[in-house]
């Protein structure tokens, strides 16, 4: 109890702390220095209707990368660590009888739910969406399946193979900009299109497509991982 | 403000339930309180009053009207982090109930010194 | 009911995606329509043997014009549903009378059952919470018959004839 | 026009207050769980309802990703209510 | 030539390297290049007699220039550290034979080698300490091969030494915090013009880096168990050498950093009569006096020497701390003679235990007649050890006693005495234990050690002669050194002391004539009762019992049993038990300490929120945060 | 015309939104809730965006495929939800409740599964 | 002109070939253990290549997307972190040259992966010129390692992991909220930026963000008392990674320290309590390896003394200290990696990781057990080994003004030394001159497991004979380091 207590007023400073700090800078005020830069160049640089599309994948495309390598890190730590349960066969065998209706209603919404996040990842430059929610989507649309059938497994060998080529697809494209003129990794080097077309801002829908094929096989995989541990047995 | 005390809350929260805690499945919901937490900061770090999504959707739209893109753009960037850290934090928790038969970290043990 | 043939529930598939894809987007610009034929296309690949075993069956004009005179009648019974439900959440005394009943059904798709089975849920005063076979298992909250007969003939004697027609 | 804009707001906000109201009180978790249903629900209608309040079209959207993702968490969640975790 | 002094360091290293490597072809290779790197160091050095002062600039570090230079005393001391590693080198051939990790061993020793001669071509700090550092852990790799005790006493050696290092380092970082130089030169500018505490600090830390290495007491600790467990040949180098490397630090310190050129004329001036050197002074004198006795006590060997080492090393600090020209010429020539006696005494003792295979004094005896070669080196060195006669150890003993006298230093006078008196105690129970009496059943068969390791008794009972009938040979150096850190010498020739001014005169030759003489006539009358009947050992009847071959009756056990029941309790008390009980303390201590890991994450999460929530505590208490 | 149609539709919809999760408050046991708040947030939400469809008419096809979006999932959600509710024994309202045939459905299920 | 020296490769080619693993790991699982050499060869060529841009230029900028900074990430790789960038990519060569032999459990095809993404992350941490690119970097190398602590997933690598999961999560968080707040305070995220625009703002104001930064930063860089999950999980994972967690990882932690502390906070005010931590952390680090029967938490606690140390070290702010930091960092680096694959090598033979059973092993693997006693000289700072040089330096540096307090932190640093000395003897000892147990076949580990840690020897050995350089080019790194100016100069001057 003394414990609860002195820790939740050590906690009780940091927040009044962090409070304090923050008064400074209020909310709803404006604190944009670099932002503003990139709402006034995104049209003119990078062709994005989306500025945090330009953002994250222009601007701050560096940091993307770095949040698709750490999420391919966290998908291997996971195979690791699940790796003899995944060995682990004859568990595999029991199977759950899951719910008509979710099994049913899982089947018919999965092509839907592929087809949306398709549109998320492709639209990522024009929405709000992008690679990182599209590939959610389509992880989701997996997750779904191993509630409709648990005991059946994606094909892990493709999507290793898929998660590999989009990251050389990002990698490469991003190369392929220190060999321009412009010296610069992620340099956008196609034409820029019509604002607010599919075909516009340069590579950018390419490298969404790249994340969002990433970014799904990755979380499809982890979800593998994670329901072969519980759907597939691997409980007590 | 309210979503900064808000964010701040979820953060102590977090870090509380990492303290306080036996449940290693509350500690890694702890954790992710506290990502979640740091996620609503950055977010609300950049809301602009009466400011709109940056995105140029119709052509009455103007750069003076947007919030601040970045912070959402690292927030993107920080939920996917803390999905992956989560992710891995309950394959460990599950390999861990394997070892050990239990969810309560007192039985963890085994190192120390 | 037999299966389609591969190519046939692929095309089936292809289409709906697409039709789907058109209403997501909500524009008939020309970018958009290439793009999305071509995701139809390939998302097709990996669906089509989820989404339907009849393929294209389903797109016969009869079973289209049932579906089209089925939706605003299930939307009827919808609003009926929760009227139905605000009287007896709202109303003082809260006239319930819950229980969980067995009722039976002809259908024979999955895809039948569980039209049926949703039909079910947002109709007055019950909710399906499992198929097995050709029964299901409702929660009914005024129960008015406890056969299987009479409580089949209450709940689901308003879809079956529609939903027979509709899913095969 | 923004009066009635308020006023929806206010009659969904009470919804939602209820809504979090039976997912604290639970008892148990799947008392929980449709309290957090209800309150996913209520979420999808007030993105579209954003969407039309600050004109933004692109909000459909996001309600839409939010609805699946909120709607596999919930059978995920029956999944491991149902078998235990 | 300049390069030459760098020519001279770098031979034994190379030496090392070589016969490492040809060890790798054949024995006899590496035997080969070990003497004769060694060697070739010794020729080297005689290059540099009497040679004047030379500076070779190795390079520049943290802007502080390092220097090797060679001055008298530095080659005096690398006169000992050449001598006495070449006739380890050679003992070591047959000694070691048979053991794993020779070519290690070999390489070893003359990495210790190389290290001391660094030490004593240093010209500055830096340098020195570097070499200083090799020289602690390569001869702590050294005595750790002696087997499973040594690596405890090894373990004891190289902690003190660290501490001992780590000491002086703190001193050189004082020191260049102050003039970013450690050359000698400046850095005694520095301490002639530097507060009184400064260079207080400073001796103090050096001291007890040199106190350690030389073994001064209470630092002393390490060296018995070291010494008896290394191996014999090292014990010779270490006692030989590495303890007079300390001495020769403390004299670099008190006369090359302090630049005490005035210590010569009266008192130090720098400190006031009784403080620094006068505390030195007493160190040593406690020094002698209580290894004295504790060497007496002693049923092994080896730590009988090491003990005795302990004491005379005194001697030698003694001398340099009395500050008169003769108290300093008299310590350094101890050192010198030293050297030579003690490594005598471990070569013999080694041989002893090489042929018996051990070193208890008790289980010793009668080995006179099986290793006559062995016994007259040991003969010699305790002759020497106990400052008899026309030996040299007496020579420098005399010059220590006689600049006592002239200080009027009474007391420190009598505990010299009084060592020297307990030293013939021990050295007579050391000849008497090993070699005189009944030879025990099993040492029947002992034969003389072989000819190679003959050559280093031989040689070194030689020096004791040598530098005891002509102590002139030596005194040239340290005359010429003395001179050097402006200390005028005294007068010296060849035989010894002519006197004057206060100091009474010493002529070795008359003396050794003397003593000469004695011996023949002690010869004819004992070659003249030669002729009576030799009986044997067991030939004789005690108390109504036949003696049989089984039983022992010479009881060299508890030979000074009776001086150990009244001395004992004072002993108990010993430094080594204090340190231990620190290092137990400190120990339970750190035990506690380390007990903040508690292997809980509630813990070490909770550190992270106590230490943001401290200093959010202290913004707030200032208040406003922006 | 259509503005006013439009916010009929949205007030009709926060109507029932507030009724559904009222009756998640107001009702005895799990089911009944479920019952009321499956039925009307569903009825609610779809209402709710085909009015936002309906005001803003650019936007009616999308409103159209989120509010049939709503309408697929919702029963799925609460059946798998009311399923794992029933077979882990949230208890229902002893008192109220007037039959109870879910043993005899999942117990001849059981026997199915056991039997393949 | 077609420059292929950019600085960007560093992180792109690791990635390139993580991506390629990826893709043939389903076909061949034991062939992806040929690209992480590969990898950390080509950045090692890459690094080297740049060493005279930094020499001549002192800062090498490169920019992404093609927009200058502040408005776009860059990478700024100046001479610190160029060194750390050379020290990673070599450690990663040789230890990923280690694992051909030395990894044999399965799944292989993620380990590589993950091998190769912590060297990048590392690599990455230390050449942005972001903020929350840092922040970034940091959590692949986090999120790397934890996958890596976990690998062998027996009961001790999955307890180690998860706790070194939970801190350094706990430990990204409080980084990103710092960085944030720096990005609330001056709406940029670029480090020289930052610098420029946190000027105007007092000790106080920096105080807050900056301890959250410290503190994140801290617990991976292993300072008192962030440090307590290092001695568990840095000995759980395999030993090759072990020496990359000891050798570099917790650096480059303390590298985004000294980063943030010296260019983008310029915060010399702060140094006592850093100062502070610091010495906490060297007295607990050492004192606890004492105490350690397990070989490789005794080189673990050893990490975290070395660690204060050097952190010590840097806190002097002085060029000299710094100048000493820098040169225990390379020190520690090299001889704590080649540390670990000795011990690593040992442990195949003796199926231990007690320090009593390595008694006598000295005699059956003689050149570990030498290139072991080689390490921990170099590592205790024994002449003629770097490490003297380095321990002098920043023994020099602390002494600089001598005081009271001075003193009393020389003796205490010489104290822990004597501590190191203890525990690095005593396993040498038994190790050397130990009795071998009675009944164990022990020999010498295979040729692909010594022939990486050898190499690593004859670079520690090099650097004993031949100091000098390094010296110069350390003072020269450190003065660099100290005159912030020149790196803001460098990333803004194209403004
Ligand atoms: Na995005
Ligand atoms: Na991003």
């Amino acid at each position: 109890m003394i414990r609860k207590i002195t820790y939740t007023i050590f906690l009780s400073i940091i927040v009044a702390t962090l409070i304090l700090f923050f008064v400074a800078f209020p909310f709803g005020k404006n604190k944009m220095g670099v932002g503003k830069y990139y709402l006034n160049n995104d049209i003119k640089q990078t062709g994005a209707a989306n500025v945090v599309t330009a953002v994250t994948l222009d601007y701050r495309g560096l940091d993307t990368l770095g949040e698709v390598t750490v999420l391919f890190a966290a998908a291997a730590g996971v195979s690791i660590l699940f790796y003899l349960i995944d060995q682990d066969k004859k568990k595999r065998e029991r199977q759950v009888y899951p719910n008509f209706i979710v099994r049913v209603g899982s089947r018919i919404i999965f092509p839907f739910i592929l087809l949306f996040g398709s549109y998320i990842f492709i639209h990522g430059h024009l929405t709000p969406g992008g690679g990182f929610q599209g590939g959610s989507i389509i992880a989701s649309g997996f997750l779904l399946l191993y509630l409709a059938y648990p005991g059946e497994r994606v094909n892990r060998k493709k999507l290793a193979v898929t998660e590999g080529l989009a990251g050389l697809t990002f990698v490469v494209f991003g190369a392929i900009g220190i060999f321009t003129g412009a010296h610069s990794f992620l340099f956008n080097f196609f034409p820029k299109g019509t604002l607010n077309m599919l075909f516009s801002a340069g590579i950018l829908p390419i490298l969404y497509i790249a994340i969002g094929f990433k970014v799904g096989s990755e979380f499809a995989g982890i979800i593998d991982d994670m329901m072969c541990q519980t759907v597939c047995g691997g409980e007590k | 403000m309210i979503f900064y005390v808000g964010a701040f809350i979820l953060i102590a929260v977090g870090l509380y339930a990492i303290i306080i805690k036996k449940n290693l499945v509350k500690i890694i919901i702890g954790l992710d309180l506290i990502s979640s937490g740091t996620n609503l900061l950055i977010v609300s770090i950049g809301y602009v009053k009466g400011g709109t999504a940056p995105i140029f959707s119709h052509p009455g739209i103007l750069p003076q009207m947007m919030v601040d893109p970045v912070p959402q753009a690292l927030t993107l960037t920080a939920i996917v982090i803390g999905a992956s850290e989560l992710a891995l934090a309950a394959a460990f928790v599950a390999i861990l109930y394997k070892h050990y038969g239990t969810l309560d970290i007192r039985k963890v043990r085994g190192l120390k010194w | 009911m037999e299966k389609a043939s591969k190519f046939n529930r692929y095309v089936f598939t292809v289409i709906v995606l697409y039709v789907s894809w058109i209403l997501i987007t909500a524009t008939t610009r020309t970018d958009e329509l290439i793009v999305g034929i071509i995701v139809s296309l390939l998302v097709a690949i990996g669906t089509y043997d989820y989404l339907s075993i009849q393929g294209l069956r389903h797109l016969s004009l009869k079973r289209l014009w049932f579906l089209v005179i089925y939706i605003p009648y299930y939307l009827w019974q919808v609003i009926l549903a929760n009227f139905d439900m605000a009287y007896r959440v709202l109303a003082p005394s809260m006239p319930i009378k819950p229980g969980f009943v067995i009722v039976h059904t002809d259908l024979k798709t999955d895809s039948g059952k569980l039209a049926l089975a949703n039909s079910i849920t947002l109709t007055p005063g019950t909710l399906t919470m499992d198929v097995k076979d050709d029964k299901l298992l409702v929660h009914w909250i005024y129960v008015k018959d406890r056969t299987i007969e009479g409580a089949t003939h209450e709940i689901c004697g308003r879809f079956e004839g529609f939903l027979k027609v509709i899913f095969g | 026009m923004s009066t009635l804009n308020w006023i929806y707001l206010g009659i969904v906000s009470a919804g939602i207050i209820l809504a979090v109201l039976r997912m604290i009180i639970g008892p148990d978790i799947t008392n929980r769980v449709i309290g957090l249903d209800v309150l996913t629900t209520i979420t999808i209608a007030l993105f579209v309802f954003f969407a039309l309040i600050f004109q933004r079209y692109i909000y459909i959207d996001v309600s839409l990703v939010y609805g699946l993702l909120a709607f596999i968490g919930v059978l995920v969640i029956a999944r491991f209510i149902e078998r235990g975790f | 030539m300049n390069m030459s002094l760098m020519v001279l360091l770098l031979t034994p290293f190379t030496g090392g390297i070589l016969s490492y490597l040809g060890g790798k072809i054949h024995r006899s290779v590496r035997y080969t290049f070990a003497i004769l790197f060694s060697s070739l160091t010794l020729v080297e050095l005689f290059f540099y007699y009497n040679k004047p002062v030379n500076h070779f600039v190795l390079g520049k570090m943290f802007g502080s220039v390092m220097i090797l230079q060679i001055n008298p005393i530095s080659w005096l001391f690398a006169f000992i550290v050449t001598t006495i590693s070449l006739l380890a080198i050679i003992f070591s051939v047959n000694d070691m034979e048979g053991r794993g990790g020779l070519d290690f061993y070999y390489f070893e020793l003359m990495v210790v080698e190389g290290a001391m001669l660094g030490i004593t071509l240093a010209g500055d700090l830096l340098t020195f300490f570097l070499f200083w550092e090799i020289m602690s852990w390569t001869s702590y790799l050294l005595i750790i091969q002696g087997g499973n005790k040594s690596i405890k006493a090894g373990y004891k050696y190289i902690i003190m030494s660290i501490i001992g290092a780590n000491s002086m380092l703190i001193a050189i970082a004082m020191i260049y915090g102050k003039i970013h130089t450690l050359v000698f030169r400046n850095v005694a500018m520095l301490l002639a013009a530097s507060p009184h505490g400064f260079d207080i600090a400073i001796f103090v830390l050096f001291a007890i880096g040199f106190f350690v290495e030389a073994a001064v007491m209470p630092l002393h600790t390490w060296v018995s168990d070291a010494y008896s467990e290394a191996p014999s040949s090292v014990s010779s180098v270490l006692s030989g050498v590495l303890e007079k490397i300390g001495a020769y630090g403390l004299f670099v310190l008190l006369y090359a950093l302090f630049g005490v050129s005035l210590l010569g004329k009266l008192m130090p001036l720098r400190f006031p009569s009784p403080t620094i050197m006068y505390t030195i002074g007493w160190f040593a004198g406690i020094s002698i006096v209580v290894s004295t006795f504790l060497a007496i006590l002693q049923e092994d060997a080896k730590k009988l020497l090491a003990y005795s080492s302990i004491s005379q090393i005194g001697y030698v600090v003694l001398g340099i701390s009395i500050g008169t020209s003769l108290g300093v010429a008299g310590g350094l020539f101890h050192a010198l003679n030293h050297a030579i006696f003690k490594s005598l005494l471990f070569f013999t003792i080694g041989a002893v235990i090489y042929r018996t295979g051990t070193r208890n004094l008790s289980e010793l005896g009668g080995l006179i007649k099986k290793m006559p070669v062995t016994f007259t080196g040991t003969l010699f060195g305790i002759i020497a050890l106990a400052g008899v006669p026309p030996l040299n150890g007496f020579v420098s003993k005399w010059m220590i006693y006689e600049a006592l006298l002239q200080k009027k230093e009474v007391f420190l006078l009598i505990l010299a005495l009084i060592g020297s008196t307990g030293s013939f105690l021990y050295v007579y129970r050391l000849i008497h234990s090993t070699f005189l009496g009944q030879l025990p059943e099993k040492f029947k068969d002992v034969k003389e050690v072989p000819f190679l390791m003959q050559i280093p008794i031989w040689l070194l009972s030689l020096g004791t002669i040598v530098f005891g009938i002509w102590p002139g040979l030596a005194m040239n150096v340290i005359a010429r050194g003395e001179k050097f850190f402006g200390i005028t010498p005294i007068k010296y020739n060849l035989y010894g002391f002519p006197g004057g001014n206060g100091m009474g005169s010493l002529k070795m030759i008359n003396i050794s004539s003397v003593f000469i003489a004695g011996l023949i006539v002690a010869y004819i009358i004992f070659a003249l009762g030669a002729k009576t009947h030799r009986i044997s050992q067991y030939d004789n009847y005690a108390a109504g019992q036949v003696v049989t071959k089984d039983t022992k009756y010479n009881y060299s056990y508890g030979f000074y049993m009776f001086f150990g029941r009244v001395v004992n309790p004072v002993f108990k008390w010993s430094a080594d038990k204090i340190y231990l009980a620190w290092a137990r303390s400190a120990n339970v201590f750190g035990d506690y300490m380390r007990r903040i890991y508690t292997g809980n994450l509630e813990t070490y999460s909770s550190y992270i929120v106590v230490i943001i929530s401290l200093v959010g505590f202290l913004i707030l208490l200032g208040g406003k945060i922006w | 015309m259509r503005i006013f149609f439009g916010y009929f539709l949205l007030y009709f919809g926060a109507a029932f939104l507030f009724l559904g999760a009222f009756g998640l408050i107001r009702l005895p046991d799990l089911y009944t809730r479920m019952q009321a708040s499956t039925k009307s947030t569903t009825l609610g939400a779809f209402s709710s965006v085909l009015g936002v469809g309906i005001l803003m008419p650019h936007w009616f096809v999308k409103c159209l495929v989120v509010a049939f979006f709503i309408l697929l999932t919702a029963p799925v959600s609460s059946s798998a939800l009311m399923r794992a509710g029933y077979k882990t024994g949230v208890p229902f309202d002893k008192k109220r409740t007037v039959v109870n045939k879910g043993k005899e459905f999942f117990s001849e299920k059981k026997e199915k599964e056991e039997g393949k | 002109m077609v420059n292929l020296t950019n600085p960007i490769l560093l992180i792109a080619v690791p990635l390139f070939f993580v991506f390629l693993a990826a893709v043939i790991a389903p076909f061949s699982k034991r062939a992806t253990k040929y690209l992480p050499p590969v990898a950390f060869l080509i950045n090692l060529i890459i690094t080297l290549y740049l060493i005279p841009q930094v020499a001549e230029k002192g800062v090498i900028v490169a920019t992404t997307a093609g927009i200058k900074p502040p408005f776009a990430i860059n990478i700024a790789v100046d001479g610190l972190g160029l060194s750390l960038a050379i020290i990673a990519s070599l450690l990663g060569l040789i230890a990923s040259l280690y694992n051909l032999k030395y990894i044999t459990e399965e799944p292989q095809d993620k380990f590589n992966m993950l091998f190769l993404l912590l060297g990048t992350g590392i690599t990455w941490m230390v050449i942005t010129g972001d903020m929350f690119n840092l922040f970034v970097a940091f959590e692949v190398t986090s999120i790397s390692a934890f996958g890596l602590v976990g690998f062998l997933r027996d009961k001790d690598s999955i307890e180690a992991g998860f706790k070194y999961l939970v801190m350094g999560s706990i430990g990204a968080s409080l980084l990103l909220i710092g960085v944030v707040m720096l990005y609330a305070a001056t709406g940029t995220l670029n480090m020289a930026d930052i610098a420029e625009k946190i000027a105007r703002f007092s000790f106080r104001q920096k105080l807050l963000p900056y301890s959250f930064i410290f503190t994140g930063l801290g617990i991976e860089g292993a300072l008192f008392p962030l440090n307590a999950w290092l001695p568990d999980a840095h000995p759980a994972a395999p030993s090759s990674v072990s020496s990359i967690l000891s050798g570099i990882m917790t650096t480059a932690a303390i590298y985004a320290i000294i980063r943030a502390t010296v260019t983008v906070f310029n915060y010399s005010a702060i140094t006592p309590f850093i100062l502070l931590i610091a010495l906490l952390t060297l007295v607990f680090g050492e004192t606890s390896a004492f105490f350690q029967k397990d070989i490789k938490r005794m080189l673990a606690y050893s990490t975290i003394g070395q660690t204060g140390f050097f952190f010590f070290a840097f806190s002097l702010g002085s060029v000299q200290g710094m100048q000493g930091a820098f040169m225990q960092i390379l020190n520690h680096s090299l001889s704590k990696a080649m540390l670990f694959l000795i011990a690593g090598a040992m442990i195949t033979q003796v199926h231990s990781r007690n320090i009593d059973d390595f008694s006598g092993i000295g005699k059956k693997m003689k050149i570990s057990s030498v290139f072991f006693a080689i390490g921990a000289f170099s590592l205790m700072g024994l002449p003629p080994f770097f490490g003297f040089w380095s321990k002098l330096t920043i023994i020099f540096a602390t002494l600089a003004y001598t005081n009271f307090y001075t003193i009393t932190l020389v003796v205490i640093l010489l104290f822990m030394s004597v501590i190191e000395g203890a525990y690095f003897f005593r396993v040498m000892q038994s190790m050397f001159f130990g009795k071998l147990k009675e009944g164990t076949e022990i020999k010498e580990a295979s040729p692909g497991l010594v022939v990486p840690f050898v190499i690593l020897g004859i670079v520690i050995l090099t650097l004993a004979i031949y100091p000098t350089p390094i010296i110069a080019v350390s003072k020269k790194i450190a003065v660099q380091l100290i005159h912030r100016a020149v790196y803001i100069n460098a990333v803004l001057g194209g403004l």
